[in-house]
């Protein structure tokens, strides 16, 4: 199972900051998981498409975008500390 | 070193324990940045902040680096908030010593800049209103843009 | 506030008093001095610094003042030490507070090169070679210079 | 009488921070003041006589340079604070 993680405005969205989700044969990078996750919500679909909106596999930064089910996938849309 | 806070801390005793170990170092650069108020109609009643537990602190530490590759700094302190906090009380505390003072200005400056537009934490106004979520000031990326030109220039 | 102290300080009491009153500034800049210490053959075994009585007070309020109209900054705490100090312990400590961060960096840094190359102190090393009359570096010199340049640029 | 100052390595060569000093008819300036010091003293003489070397009359910067007899006059070596 693949661990999907929101951060920020998208955890509001998405109702939690965590989702367990089973990742078949149909998704097998970036693109096709936010595919996957924008069939149950439009919004949040369309929230993680922005372009401001990083991604983060394996707590590694260019990571390439394949995707596998025992991946962590982290959205971050831009960050605010300070 | 890096701290990621879930209470409140007291910046004045960190500054004190921080310059104890500071060896012999001349200058020591503080920065403290605090959870505005009152003053607007649309006043902030308290700020929530969160992070990516572990991968934060790394990227921190991989900033920490890079200050001490640039500047002839001692290892830097950095405390940031996450939670909840209210008006008055402190979000993050850097501080950097050095032989000289240009170098721990530079240095708490520069990381400043990263804390502000590249560390993973995300920071929510809880005002009378409804809550908003913060983006960066567009001065903040021009700030953080600086220490790239200065790498053009070298 | 200006302090001219003949006894030493602890800069982290400073900086707690100082941000307890700094009602709604988002940042807090400081700056600490210290007496360097052992690390040369040379070695400083102490300091001893004098200053002009009422007049560096003065021109230091001037200084103040001079941040004031440069910066959005509230008032500055400035404290100076005179007289023989030790290895370790503070020589000076400047505290700004502001909205935003950059106005008080800038301004701590601006008050800095100020007492550096302008502000009325002489100090002397105290070595076992003999003691030495201490004059500002080069460095300190065009440090406080770029603030001239930034004039010629507005 | 006048009070002299000197601050720094100034007052190391004087052997002392302050002077009381009697100026009579032949010093009405600065100039003056300090070929009266030097009689005594040509070390402290040409020290005082750098051009590093600042002076403040009356606790007033750019006062002129002209001098009487109940005037405090401060010389000042390149400064070092911080």
């Amino acid at each position: 199972m693949a661990r999907i993680l929101f951060f920020g405005r998208l955890a509001d969205l998405a109702g939690g900051r965590e989702r367990v989700l089973h990742i078949g044969d149909s998704v097998h990078n970036l693109r096709e998981l936010v595919d996957l996750i924008a069939k149950g919500d439009d919004r949040l679909g369309a929230a993680l498409r922005e372009k401001s909106v990083q991604t983060i596999i394996n707590e590694r930064l260019n990571s390439g975008d394949a995707i596998t089910d025992s991946d962590e996938i982290a959205f971050l849309p831009p960050v605010s500390g300070g | 070193m890096i701290r990621i806070s879930t209470s409140t801390f007291d910046p004045g005793k960190e500054l004190s324990a921080f310059e104890k170990n500071a060896g012999d170092a001349g200058a020591v650069v503080s920065f403290l940045g605090r959870v505005r108020g009152e003053e607007t109609e649309s006043a902030v009643r308290a700020l929530y902040l969160e992070h990516y537990p572990g991968v934060t602190e790394h990227r921190l530490g991989d900033a920490e680096a890079e200050a001490h590759r640039r500047w002839a700094i001692d290892e830097p302190l950095i405390i940031h908030r996450i939670g909840d906090m209210k008006p008055g009380e402190p979000i993050v505390f850097v501080c950097v010593s050095a032989r000289h003072r240009r170098d721990a200005f530079e240095a708490a400056d520069f990381l400043m800049d990263y804390l502000k537009t590249k560390a993973l934490f995300w920071k929510k106004e809880i005002r009378p209103g409804g809550d908003q979520w913060i983006e960066p000031r567009a001065q903040d990326y021009s700030d953080a843009a600086r220490w790239n030109e200065r790498d053009k220039d070298n």
